[in-house]
């Protein structure tokens, strides 16, 4: 069963089109993983789902209602959540505080402060601190458990290993496999690490240049395919890199 | 192409800049010769637009030093730097939206290049001619589309007579037949003598005109030398396509 | 002379916590919302003359009065943002200051017309606490209506507080005033928070009318100096905390008072310019932070930088 | 290459500034014909001009919102004030006591100038609260009672009248000549540039403090002049209505109704007000209040002030500074 229906969103910043016309269908508890190079639209669509970014045509539907023109608050009260590129903690605000807003702003469930720190183990000595004053590793974990707060049917997590360490991208994607692992909720990831994504996700998206050029199990594609899919190169003369 | 006969000509040496706890630059070299062109190229949140922040002037950096044809440029404002020969455009193009296209050139030309009207005029003509703008001259740059606003942020920053020119992703959004003339006019810029710092996702483009590559992440210089063996060096992968799929 | 002084110290600092609240709605929109409002002070003056209608006029006891006035300030807060400054705001940074000094002069003068100009005072309606004092050892004599003030003071701002720290109102605000869209993000509705701040705000500068017309007699008139006080209160206590409102305007109410010790005229004029030195010390320190020392610094601020420039050489042909 | 020339001032335009030249002149024969109460109104009409342009000066071009400029409104007038006790001719005072102003203006910019947008608004402000205190301190001005300027009771009341009235014209007039020129060189294209993105004019070489410091200058003059030729006329100098709030109620009004950061707007919008005064100014704060309520609607609904409207009509800006590229195919 779906549980988001895209249909051909084209989203603008001003005047520069970064969606042309992308449609994808997520169901529920399946991880996708979109994959793309810089300025492929990957973050602009997850905002658009995220209701961050009110797309400029198309529609989006979740559990079957129309939530295209629904502004990101009400998503998060009706069951999507995002944690988004740069993680946005509240900086001058503990991690506790972080978790608590959208505990009490998104859906109830049975994820709680307590929950999030059981899945995130490392964020227990920090509750109390300041979440401006974290670790990369640390930010993340915290963003993800917020996003978590919210109960959300569908989890979107922007650019997940970025500015990692590997040990805390280890440690992420362990609380991650095991989210995963209950089926409850789809999550919908942005990956830069293409190995991790490939060995994480039910199925992968490949971006660039606003439109999905490659969509499917990892298991279809070769590497060569998806690096070529990645940098946007169709049938050229390979490049040099 | 390191080659240490070029004459240095802006050099940074362990710039940093912190927003809170954030690095954007962490102790980051940077240098370019005169007539070299050098092109960056890094993931989202590396620090290549607040590098060319910090060598531009735009905001002050939390400590290193930054100087150009010998002087001690650090704690210089924009346009002190930009009078000496240091041009910049802007990754979001930031026109003067309330004047026309060639309203806009003027103001470079006459502030930065320090031209008289009518000599300015002129110049300010010749730039349009040679970024494709001249018909769009009287056009406010509010109803310029993205393309023609990355064509003004280049015709401005030129309209200043610079020595070195830094150029923020000027190639997004083009298509192919557009990025040729975009390769052809950065080309003739350097074949004229003009130093060139390029921001530029559009690794193809880039490989065209410059001589050395830099490949940034998270704020720190990963790989810096020939463009080729940059793209091979394994740091750079990594970062950007994380392990590389086995 | 050491009685005097003394004297002047307490009143300096009881008098700061009226500065405090009128500032505390003032940093609290300032720091959210980021919008400033220039028709504060005439909010809080609307809602000291709404209240003296409503004793004199209506014959309700005092706090009666402000019990129905607070709300009804609230309310006016929230409908002024939900159709003015919303809007304003979205104008960039030159449309909320015209809209706002234009809705100042409109509310001056609108109370004018209403009240018309007579200087009034809720004084005579609070009955001996409007003079009555306590003697303190040392011939200190302490008004028992400013310590109202400032007792009220420390607990509306305490309150307000615990408000942001403990409240999920409260994490709202704070979460919308650090990043709206993170807080949206979070199922935060981010327009709802900068209403209720809206509506918060006005209900503190209403307190603080209602307090400035116990202790003094007010006019229409009298709310552009309110905003002054405020602003400066604001800025010396350093904007976006609480904490720092009260400490500046006890900073301020003590300057004011002890240049009071010199003349009359002294008094409002040395508030101002502790106020003025705070703002320059502040500006040539980002400056010496600009430009890397103090002398570099100071000579930026100055306009006297000695770099001399070099035309470009380059020419492109 | 493509040939090109500068494209020289619309017909239309030139038919406005020719008719704004004649009604110069006509203004100029005025006094020999008016009666004393239209002399005294079109005295304060020109008042109103220099003090909307140069306001527009500030906050239309420079993007400089201040809500204390009466500061140099008061100034003007005590200054002036001053000389005229040591010794200066009263009508040399009007525009020396004026003058004098930059040398004030010069070292405060230096400070305001660093504030952002609201900030700069109020501390300019209780900048002006601070100088009418520091002027109250002033003992020949006797506090809140203040000073009269009786040696212009020396002279015949026409000729003081008419005096005032024709070099309120001609200061006027030169403020209007004065900022169009200075808007059409180097410094208007700078101005705007800054306004629009001071971080990109500084990138592309504008000295964005020093531009902002001249602009900061140059309205500071102009509403000290202002402030001169208001003493002038009324002769009674009180601390309170010199340095009052309203001076910046009425050139915000004038400016905002007339359209904000346009060469016309100002002058239309002075032109409004002076007629809204003599028509509803006897409904005294109601009509106050009525001028803040139209100024917050302009505001919100017209930002383009009354240019803005005709500009649409027209398709194009009356009198702009704009400098157009008239391309000629060779």
């Amino acid at each position: 069963m779906s549980v988001l229906n895209v249909n051909n969103i084209i989203c603008r910043h001003g005047l520069m089109t970064a969606l042309r016309g992308v449609s994808l269908e997520i169901h529920a508890g399946e991880v996708l993983c979109v994959i793309g190079a810089n300025g492929a639209g990957k973050t602009t669509l997850m905002r658009a789902l995220a209701g961050a970014h009110i797309p400029d045509a198309g529609q989006i539907l979740f559990q079957g209602r129309d939530i295209t023109r629904q502004n990101a608050h009400t998503r998060v009260r009706g069951g999507i959540a995002m944690s988004p590129e740069g993680r946005r903690l509240f900086a001058d605000m503990t991690v506790r505080e972080n978790l608590m807003i959208a505990g009490e702003n998104g859906q109830n469930g049975d994820w709680t402060l307590d929950r999030v720190l059981t899945a995130f183990p490392q964020l227990v000595p920090l509750i109390d601190k300041q979440a401006g004053g974290l670790s990369g590793g640390q930010r993340q974990a915290a963003a993800i458990g917020r996003a978590l707060m919210a109960n959300p049917d569908v989890l979107l997590l922007d650019e997940v290993s970025l500015g990692l360490s590997p040990a805390a991208v280890e440690g992420v994607y362990a609380s991650l496999a095991e989210i995963r692992d209950t089926r409850v909720m789809a999550m919908v990831i942005v990956e830069q690490d293409l190995s991790r994504s490939l060995a994480f996700a039910d199925r992968i998206l490949c971006m660039a240049e606003g439109e999905i050029k490659l969509a499917g199990s990892p298991a279809d594609f070769t590497k060569d395919q998806i690096t070529d899919a990645y940098f946007g190169i169709q049938n050229e003369a390979p490049a040099d890199v | 192409m390191n080659s240490p006969d070029l004459q240095s000509h802006l050099v940074a040496r362990r710039l940093r800049k912190s927003y809170g706890s954030l690095k954007a630059l962490d102790d980051v070299s940077f240098h370019v010769g005169k007539g070299e062109a050098v092109g960056i190229v890094g993931p989202n949140g590396a620090g290549k637009t607040t590098l060319f922040g910090a060598l531009a002037g735009s905001f002050p950096v939390s400590g290193g030093q930054i100087t150009f044809a010998g002087d001690d440029i650090t704690h210089d404002p924009a346009e002190t730097r930009c009078a000496m020969g240091i041009a910049r455009t802007y990754q979001v193009p930031r026109p003067f939206l309330g004047m026309t296209v060639f309203e806009n050139v003027m103001v470079a030309a006459r502030a930065g290049g320090g031209l008289s009207a009518a000599p300015a005029t002129d110049h300010a003509a010749k730039i349009l001619e040679q970024t494709g703008l001249f018909a769009l001259a009287n056009t406010p740059a509010a109803a310029l589309g993205l393309l023609d606003r990355k064509r003004l942020e280049v015709a401005r920053a030129l309209a200043t007579s610079p020595d070195i020119i830094l150029l923020d992703e000027i190639g997004g959004g083009l298509t192919e037949a557009e990025l040729v003339q975009l390769i052809a006019l950065i080309q003739s810029l350097k074949d004229n003598g003009m130093t060139i710092v390029w921001i530029e996702h559009i690794l193809h483009a880039l490989i065209k005109v410059i001589d050395r590559l830099v490949c940034m992440a998270e704020g720190r210089v990963l790989a810096a030398g020939d463009p080729n063996a940059v793209m091979q060096n394994a740091d750079v992968r990594r970062a950007y396509l994380g392990s590389t799929p086995e | 002379m050491f009685e005097q002084l003394l004297q002047a110290i307490l009143q300096g600092a009881l008098l700061g916590g009226y500065y405090a609240i009128i500032a505390a709605g003032l940093s609290l929109m300032f720091g959210v919302v980021r919008f400033i409002n220039l028709a504060h002070g005439d909010l809080s003056i609307l809602g000291a003359l709404i209240t003296l209608s409503l004793v004199q006029i209506l014959g309700l006891p005092v706090l009666a009065a402000i019990a129905v006035m607070l709300p009804l300030m609230a309310v006016i807060g929230w409908l002024m943002h939900m159709f003015l400054f919303e809007r304003a705001m979205k104008g960039g940074f030159l449309l909320p200051i015209l809209v706002t000094i234009g809705l100042g002069a409109a509310l001056q003068n609108g109370m004018f017309g209403i009240w018309g100009s007579d200087t009034r005072s809720l004084g005579a309606s609070i009955g001996s606490l409007a003079w009555s004092s306590w003697y303190l050892p040392g011939g200190i004599i302490l008004g028992k209506l400013p310590v109202l003030i400032f007792g009220t003071a420390v607990i509306v701002i305490g309150a307000l507080h615990l408000m942001l720290k403990r409240t999920g109102l409260g994490r709202a605000i704070r979460a919308t005033a650090s990043d709206p869209e993170a807080a949206e993000l979070c199922g935060v509705d981010a327009r709802q928070v900068h209403r209720a701040a809206a509506a918060i705000a006005v209900g503190l500068a209403a307190i603080a009318g209602v307090f400035l017309a116990m202790r003094a007699q007010i006019t229409p008139y009298s709310g552009p100096a309110q905003l002054i006080f405020a602003f400066e209160a604001v800025v010396i206590g350093g904007i976006g905390s609480l904490g720092g409102t009260l400490i500046g305007g006890i900073i301020l109410g003590l300057s004011q008072t002890l240049g009071g010790l010199i003349s009359a005229q002294m008094s409002l004029l040395s508030g101002h310019l502790v106020f003025l030195g705070v703002l320059i010390w502040r500006i040539c320190r980002e400056e010496k932070l600009a430009h890397g020392g103090w002398r570099a610094g100071l000579k930026a601020v100055l306009g006297l930088s000695s770099k001399r420039r070099k035309l470009a050489s380059g020419d492109l042909s | 290459m493509t040939d090109y020339s500068i494209r020289p001032i619309p017909q239309f335009d030139r038919a406005i500034i020719a008719g704004a030249g004649m009604a110069f002149v006509v203004f100029g024969l005025l006094p020999m014909f008016g009666s004393a109460l239209v002399v005294d109104k079109l005295t304060m009409l020109f008042i109103y001009i220099i003090l909307a342009v140069t306001w527009n000066l500030l906050a239309g071009y420079a993007g400089l919102v201040s809500v204390g400029h009466q500061a140099f409104v008061g100034l003007g007038a005590y200054m002036m004030l001053r000389m005229v006790e040591a010794g200066v001719p009263p009508f040399i005072a009007i525009v020396a006591g004026g003058a004098v102003i930059a040398l004030i203006a010069w070292p405060m910019a230096a400070f305001v100038l660093r504030l952002r947008a609201g900030e700069f608004a109020i501390a300019m402000w209780v900048l002006a609260e601070t100088i009418r205190s520091l002027v109250m301190l002033d003992p020949y001005i006797q506090g809140e009672t203040g000073r009269s300027l009786v040696v212009l009771n020396a002279y015949d009341p026409d000729m003081r009248r008419n005096t005032i009235y024709l070099m309120a014209l001609v200061l006027a007039g030169a403020v209007i000549v004065i900022s169009y020129r200075l808007l059409h060189g180097r410094l208007g294209g700078e101005t705007q540039a800054i306004r629009d993105d001071e971080e990109a004019a500084g990138s592309v070489g504008v000295s964005t403090f020093r531009v902002k410091r001249i602009i900061f200058v140059l309205s500071a003059v102009g509403c000290a002049l202002a402030g001169t030729l208001w003493l002038a006329s009324a002769i009674t100098f009180q601390p309170r209505t010199a340095f009052g709030i309203q001076w910046s109620v009425f050139m915000l009004f004038m400016v905002l109704v007339g359209g904000l950061g346009s060469i016309l707007g100002p002058i239309l919008g002075a032109v409004l007000f002076m007629t809204l005064q003599v028509i509803f100014g006897d409904f005294g704060v109601w009509y106050l209040a009525g001028l803040g309520i139209v100024a917050m609607l302009f505001a919100l609904h017209v930002p383009r002030g009354i240019v803005g409207l005709l500009s649409e009509k027209m398709g194009r800006e009356p009198i702009t500074m704009q400098k157009l590229l008239n391309p000629k195919r060779t």
